[in-house]
């Protein structure tokens, strides 16, 4: 090739909110930087493209795909299957892909519970109700067709094979940008790997002051009137951030919100909510189990917590059916 | 991961194991196994050819992982580690599957059996590709030892270790030295007396420059590893006052003794009630004023002796105290010395004679008149007062086994051969210099055949009664070993510590200090410029405590990393 | 043939491990469902080695450790003691029957105890039939 | 034989969707569906989850209008806490939400409205776009747009801790307040955009409005609907957005009804296709009707030109004035032209930056009064707010601990769901004719037609707002006769 070839980008979605790609509209006037970089050949949010631009690309032909969003019907799973062929590189960008995210935790639930309180037991369905959607429809003799809404959610890994993940819901625009660039100028870690985020724990970057740690008491976060320069975990107010990688910018503890770990795990710990069982239950300041168990009562719903972002990447991914 | 050459061997352990597992289908599986270059089965692997079976192939056929299926690694997994070692291969290049005691010994159908161990050989392989060589730290030995107890245990080690050299520090709770011993009159079966053992001891230890002997003090705080102990006594000077000392010391012997049981525990035989039913101790001391008598000041003409007093019983303690027996048989031959005409009847469960010269002991005792009764276990004699017009004081009722009678004796002073137990404040002890007790409260020997005087603690040793109920030769022996065991490590000058510990990778660590106050051993350090945590590995036990709860996966358990780990539980699950 | 169940054991190496041993040399017979992986201490296992079991195909979890107060390494059962109702707390959410993981104390000396917890675990379980985890995430990627 | 043609998926909306059109033998239109392929059951997986945690959830269901989730469920969490939030912390989230508005309004109006006016309709798809946009306005006026939804971003930064999925309101009001100094930064820049909303304002009109072609296209294109229209209006029944009474005023002006948050099941319903997993509301005392027009369907939009025509005035002076402009050049309130909505969006940037300034010069924005421990559960809460692409309602109970027991959402753009799916059809009728073969200008005329609306099917099918490159598929005898397509 005798000229440069610029950068063959593609962002697409699978069962996204569209924060990420608000992300990268907050990258600001790097957006500009982009356009000059790189052939932006897919981007619905702000540049036009279909199925059938992907479908048309050879294989490989785009150098970078971001894909955000999880996996949740049929047709995400197609984008995802076709972007990787396309790609070079395939981004699993945010936390939907990383992890499967927020619409992950649809996963402590079966499609049948989520189909009857959407279209059938709630208080403003029309009375009487009793359709849902389906695949397949017939209708005045013509075919209508819906994706399949799997039984549950999934991470991209689970689908395709995913070179880099870009943690975050959504990826903060600062490592947006530089992930970005780093693919630009080829200065990539090992394939697999998280990029756009450190190697510790958000406490790293945390300012509030940190010191041993005794919980006697959790308290739900408007149970009290915290101390806005001590470590929320000391003062019983639960806060993921000890299991999470950083690089979101301390967004939630510093508006006084513990952490909710939607950066993931961090290098070589297989399951994010079981390092919070584990870290939590062991400096609860009590070696009765009774009041251990009282203790533990101040965290209702633990496990959406310790699993809220990252429940079907976890080590049992969902709940169990009959 | 790097690949890597994994020899497997199955112990037969004569037919132990291959009673019930067949070893050479274990063998073939083991073959069909990852990264597994031979497979081998072998009558005793622990034997010097079976040993010498894994030289040899580490050496011929570079075989860099070794899996010994056998009997507990808690047995001989420092056996074939030496093997290793000898072999030129990192000693922790080595991983046990037990396949006997959790295995061949519990289980009956050899199908099952053979499957289980073909569960465990998996795990122990997949495990072992995962090992990494560890290096094992030398630190200084201290060559002082603090020994706790100044009874007879605490007196002999001491005078051991001074006699080589060294400083020791001695702390006796009581104002005296002496300790259990120094309540005996005579011993059994030479019949010594128990102050010509100890007086001189006490005299030479008292005198020796090289033991600062603390009286009225107790250890209250025990810091650090062995060859580096930083231990607390609190001493009362000669107003009472306590103040507290602290001293480096490299290791501990504990030798705190035993207590006897409580005899109103068992109500029938109505101790504390009927004047003259007395405890060995309370008859020893008898024997030491040179008066046997009754409560009144009468000689007694009949006396009973009852064995087992606490002992070998389900309500009170299961195991035999080992001494009574033959303590009461002397107290029958001073009885009868003392009182001739005295009528003396000896009311017995078995009568355990097993050490040297009691079984003559006994037969003499026999010889001298004494009337044996024997009772069952749970089916204790009953004591009563006699009525007015009897003749004695009061009324023994056994149901005799030998003849199969009830029989009703006279008795004017009936002596309650009381056991021995675990000091009711050996739990303290054991927290303070961290070792475990059993069920009974007695101290947990590191091994008990092979280890018996070390502990799981390293650098912290056990002698005499606080182990179990033992005689005095018994005694005096673990003390000496468990000197011996110091001098000789005092003797190579520095201590080599365990390679397996707790280590923190510092550009993971987000300084949260989750693991900060979890540390038993104080071992984690924060660093507050750095801010991050930190592993003290000398300090460090290996507990792993802080790699299961490092939120960030910042924290590695050394030979029990979670690749470990996991990779075993895969191999397991078959 | 019937179900057996596949059973991992996480023993702490002082009380439980020694524990197990003793079952061995004093011969006591118990079903052979449960295999054993030792630990220095019950405070070592992380609660990804329950869930990793599971994940993997275990039928059940047992951990066990020195009884509270017993502890080689001073209070490393409290630990586990803190972690464990937690991490059952979860298990419940993923919808887990309550009697596929268990923590039991058990001392060095505690050989017919351990027997007695192994075999009475495996009878629980063995109602149960497989643990649904395993062959439900194969399912879910045929589903798709 | 009938003849398919599919456009699939109808991308710059939300990317989740797809239309469907049915020709008869004759070749005219026969049916068309507008179909929603997307469900992530949120209302099913916040069951269980403690209240608290609901605002920090359910942002997720949309991340270009996070804000509008995250103060829906905050007020229905107030609500089913029993209210107990400060006043400090309502005028705290009013004024994020205002500046949410901006962000929001400026993405809308200039990266996915803008391309149509000042690129033109007809241009090159390839430049149809932001940077076509700014190519042709100039990199200063480019610089500005991006600067000014920067600056928007940047207040709600520094009121709430984040912008996109912020986690700052809880029980009993918000997690933060704003301190003088936060006051300070962000004064300038509400200036700023103060300044930006009249600038845009003057770049439509000068645009659009300047436009003859432009202003009939609005007027006189086939984007009408005669459905009624929904909207929050205040106590004086002026446009609000954070807090307010559903008011539903026919496409004639006249009052339907009325009603505070709490009543939202008495005056909804919720229609259900099996052909969409979107639902389709509805209008409960009129019962469903279908798709239908007219006086009496009980169908209605609620978008920016719904939430002016419901109401009787803007809240602040500047933004009447613009208000008044818009209905005396559009022919009187209420206005019926879809397209027309990109200006009511300008209309409300006004008054959303007219209301920054409001707060800035409030003494009671820094006080510490923003959060007070809530003394009690009542079990029940509704909020609504107006989201940027209609009113949107979360509706929770919860057990005596504050945990989830059921939830309900109707979602901005599914008010619309009836009135997409049936402009769809009109605009699809209007450009395939009997024996024609379809126009490749149908894909820009539906197009624009849901760009009016600005779909966001991130909320309701949970994709994003943008582009809508579009393909059009003519089937016959299950083979495709013809094939359009919109691409880069």
């Amino acid at each position: 090739m005798s000229e440069t070839k610029k950068l063959q980008i593609a962002l697409y979605w699978g069962a996204a909110c569209g924060g990420c790609d608000v992300a990268v509209l907050d990258t600001d006037a790097f957006i500009l930087d982009v356009a000059a970089l790189a052939d932006i050949r897919l981007w619905p949010i702000a540049v036009d493209g279909k199925y059938a631009d992907i479908e048309a690309l050879a294989d490989g032909e785009l150098d970078v795909a971001f894909f955000n969003g999880a996996v949740r019907n049929s047709e995400n799973e197609h984008i995802a299957r076709l972007l990787r062929q396309k790609s070079r590189i395939l981004v699993a960008f945010g936390s939907c892909a990383h992890l499967g995210g927020i619409p992950g935790l649809a996963n402590f639930f079966t499609r049948d519970e989520i189909i009857r309180t959407a279209y059938l037991d709630n208080p403003s369905i029309e009375p009487g109700n009793r359709t849902v959607p389906t695949p397949e429809t017939r209708v005045n003799g013509h075919t209508l067709d819906i994706p399949k809404f799997y039984q549950r959610v999934f991470p991209l890994e689970a689908v395709v094979p995913v070179d880099y993940f870009l943690p975050g819901c959504p990826p903060a625009p600062d490592q947006v940008r530089a992930a970005i660039l780093a693919i630009a100028t080829g200065n990539l870690p090992a394939r697999g790997s998280v990029v756009g985020a450190s190697e510790r724990a958000v406490c790293e970057d945390c300012k509030r002051e940190k010191s041993e740690k005794k919980i006697g008491r959790f308290y739900r976060p408007w149970e009290i009137i915290q101390d806005p320069t001590k470590c929320l975990l000391e003062q019983g107010i639960v806060c993921l951030g000890p299991a999470t990688r950083s690089g979101c910018g301390v967004r939630c503890p510093n508006t006084g919100q513990g952490c909710r770990g939607c950066y993931g795990p961090l290098p070589g710990v297989v399951d994010q909510g079981a390092k919070v069982i584990s870290s939590l239950a062991s400096v609860i300041d009590s070696r009765d189990p009774e009041e251990i168990e009282r203790i533990l009562d101040g965290i209702p719903d633990f496990t959406a917590i310790a699993y809220r972002f990252g429940l079907p990447a976890s080590l049992l991914q969902r709940r169990i059916r009959a | 991961m790097q690949s890597c050459k994994i020899g497997v061997y199955i112990c037969q352990c004569g037919t132990n194991i291959a009673k019930m597992v067949d070893c050479e289908a274990l063998v073939a599986f083991a073959e069909t196994l990852p990264e597994v270059a031979l497979a081998k089965t072998y009558k005793y692997m622990c034997s010097n050819p079976g040993q010498d079976m894994i030289v040899q192939d580490i050496q011929a056929n570079g075989l860099d992982r070794v899996v010994v299926a056998a009997c507990s690694p808690r047995m001989h997994e420092r056996t074939f580690r030496n093997a290793l070692q000898v072999a030129g291969l990192n000693p922790y290049f080595f991983e046990m599957a037990n396949i006997r005691e959790h295995c061949s010994w519990v289980h009956d159908d050899p199908v099952a059996a053979t499957q289980k161990a073909k569960a465990l050989v998996r795990g122990a392989v997949l495990r072992v590709a995962r090992h990494e060589a560890l290096e094992r730290k030398t630190v200084d030995m201290c060559p002082e030892v603090l020994v706790i107890g100044g009874g007879i245990a605490g007196l002999t080690a001491a005078l051991d270790i001074a006699d080589a050299g060294h400083r020791v520090h001695l702390v006796e709770r009581q104002g005296s030295l002496g300790g259990n011993l120094a309540r005996i009159d005579l011993t059994a079966p030479f019949l010594n007396a128990a102050r010509d053992l100890l007086t001189e001891r006490i005299t030479r230890v008292t005198e020796s420059e090289r033991i600062d002997v603390m009286l009225h003090s107790r250890v209250v705080n025990l810091d650090g590893f062995i060859g580096n102990y930083r231990a607390t006594v609190e001493v009362r000077d000669a107003d009472g006052l306590p103040r507290k000392t602290e001293f480096l010391v490299g290791n501990v012997i504990v030798a705190t003794g035993y207590q006897e049981f409580e005899a109103s525990r068992i109500t029938h035989y109505g101790y504390g009630k009927l004047p003259n039913v007395v405890t060995s101790f309370e008859f020893e001391l008898m024997l030491r004023h040179g008066r046997i008598q009754m409560a009144d000041g009468h000689l007694p003409r009949f006396v009973s002796i009852i064995h087992c007093v606490g002992s070998r019983s389900q309500e009170f303690h299961g195991y035999c105290s080992r001494v009574c027996c033959m303590t009461a048989l002397k107290y029958a031959h001073e009885v009868r010395s003392a009182i001739p005409g005295c009528h003396v009847s000896d009311i017995y469960i078995d009568m355990h004679a097993f050490g040297k010269g009691h079984e003559d002991f006994y037969r003499r005792s026999s010889e001298v008149k004494t009337l044996f009764l024997m009772y069952r276990k749970g089916d204790r004699p009953v004591i009563r007062r006699a009525d007015p017009g009897d003749t004695c004081d009061m009324l023994i009722e056994v149901n005799e086994q030998l003849s199969g009678e009830t029989i009703e004796i006279p008795a004017d002073l009936v002596v309650l051969m009381v056991g021995m137990e675990a000091r009711s404040d050996a739990h303290e002890v054991a927290r303070l210099v961290n070792i475990s007790q059993d069920k009974e409260g007695w101290f947990i020997e590191s091994h008990p055949k092979l280890d018996p005087v070390a502990t799981t603690t390293d650098g912290v040793y056990i002698a005499g009664t606080c182990a179990a109920p033992k005689d005095i030769p018994d005694t005096v022996a673990q003390a000496r070993a468990s000197a011996a065991r110091i001098l000789a490590k005092v003797a190579r000058g520095r201590i080599e510590v365990d390679a397996v510990y707790a280590e923190v990778d510092e550009a993971r660590c987000s300084g949260c200090r989750i693991c900060n106050d979890l540390c038993p051993y104080s071992a984690i350090e924060f660093d507050a410029v750095k801010k991050v945590s930190r592993v003290i590995s000398a300090v460090c036990k290996a507990c792993g405590a802080c790699g299961a709860a490092c939120p960030s996966g910042a924290i590695k358990a050394r030979h029990f990393t979670d690749a470990q780990i996991f990779a075993q539980i895969e191999g397991v699950l078959l | 043939m019937s179900f057996e169940p596949r059973i991992v054991g996480f023993l702490c190496n002082w009380c439980s491990y020694t524990g197990a041993d003793l079952a061995g040399t004093s011969r006591i017979h118990y079903p052979p469902n449960v295999h054993i992986i030792r630990v220095m201490c019950s405070a070592r296992i992380d609660p990804t080695f329950v869930l990793k079991a599971l994940a993997q195909g275990a039928d059940g979890v047992l951990v066990c450790g020195c009884h509270p107060g017993d502890c080689h390494y001073t209070d490393g059962n409290y630990k586990a003691m803190r972690r464990f109702p937690l991490l059952k707390r979860v298990l419940d959410a993923y919808g887990l029957e309550k009697d596929r993981v268990r923590l039991e104390w058990v001392s060095a000396s505690e050989g017919q105890r351990f027997a007695d917890v192994v075999s009475d675990m495996t009878e629980r379980i063995r109602p149960l039939g497989p643990c649904r985890i395993r062959p439900g995430l194969q399912a879910d990627m045929a589903e798709r | 034989m009938t003849r398919t043609i599919s456009i699939d998926p109808i991308t710059r909306l939300e990317g989740h969707g797809k239309i469907e059109i049915f020709l008869d033998d004759e070749g005219a239109v026969e049916d068309c569906y507008f179909q929603i392929p997307e469900l992530r059951g949120f209302e099913r997986f916040v069951v269980g989850r403690p209240l608290e945690e609901l605002p920090r959830i359910v942002t997720r269901i949309c991340g270009v209008c996070p804000a509008s989730h995250h103060m829906a469920s905050a007020k229905a969490v107030d609500a089913c806490f029993g209210d107990e939030c400060p006043p400090v912390a309502h005028k705290l989230r009013d004024m994020y939400y205002h500046a949410h508005y901006i962000h929001s309004h400026i993405a809308h109006f200039y990266a996915l409205a803008a391309p149509d006016f000042v690129c033109g309709p007809d241009a090159d798809p390839a430049i149809r776009n932001i940077l076509g946009v700014v190519a042709k306005v100039g990199l200063e006026i480019g610089g500005r747009v991006i600067q000014a939804r920067s600056l928007a971003q940047r207040i709600q930064a520094i009121l709430g801790g984040r912008t996109t999925h912020l986690v700052w309101c809880l029980p009993g009001g918000v997690a933060k307040g704003l301190s003088a100094q936060e006051l300070e930064e962000i004064k300038p820049m509400v200036k700023e955009l103060g300044a930006f909303a009249d600038f845009s304002l003057h770049l439509f009109r000068q645009v659009v409005l300047g436009n003859a072609q432009y202003v009939d296209l609005i007027l006189n294109g086939p984007y009408t609907l005669d459905v009624h229209n929904m909207g929050l209006v205040d106590r004086d029944l002026a446009v609000t957005f954070y807090d307010g009474d559903v008011r539903v005023v026919d496409f004639l002006g006249r009052e339907i009804c009325r009603y505070p948050p709490r009543a939202y099941a008495e005056h909804v319903a919720e229609h259900v296709e099996p052909w969409s997993y979107l639902k389709f509301p509805y209008l409960k005392k009129r019962g469903w009707k279908g798709f239908t027009e007219g006086l009496d369907s009980s169908l209605y939009c609620a978008t920016p030109l719904s939430r002016l025509n419901v109401a009787e005035r803007m809240a602040t002076p500047r933004a009447q004035e613009a208000r008044e402009e818009m209905y005396a050049t559009l022919g009187g309130r209420p206005c019926r032209a879809l397209l027309a909505n990109h200006w009511a969006r300008l209309v409300e940037m006004v008054q959303n930056a007219e209301m920054l300034e409001r707060y800035c010069a409030d003494p009671e924005i820094t006080s510490d009064r923003f959060r007070v421990v809530p003394s009690r559960i009542t079990g029940e809460g509704v909020g609504i707010v107006e989201a940027m692409r209609g009113t949107l309602t979360h509706h929770y109970t919860c057990d005596e601990n504050g945990i989830c027991t059921s939830a309900n959402l109707i979602v901005g753009t599914t008010n619309n769901n009836g009135p997409i799916h049936m402009v769809t059809k009109k605009v699809a009728q209007a450009m395939i004719q009997p024996g024609k073969d379809p126009d490749p200008a149908i894909l820009n005329m539906i197009e624009m037609a849901f760009r009016a609306f600005d779909p966001c099917f991130s909320c309701a099918t949970h994709s994003l707002p943008g582009q809508m490159p579009l393909e059009v598929q003519v089937w016959k005898g299950g083979e495709r006769t013809w094939h359009a397509k919109r691409g880069p």
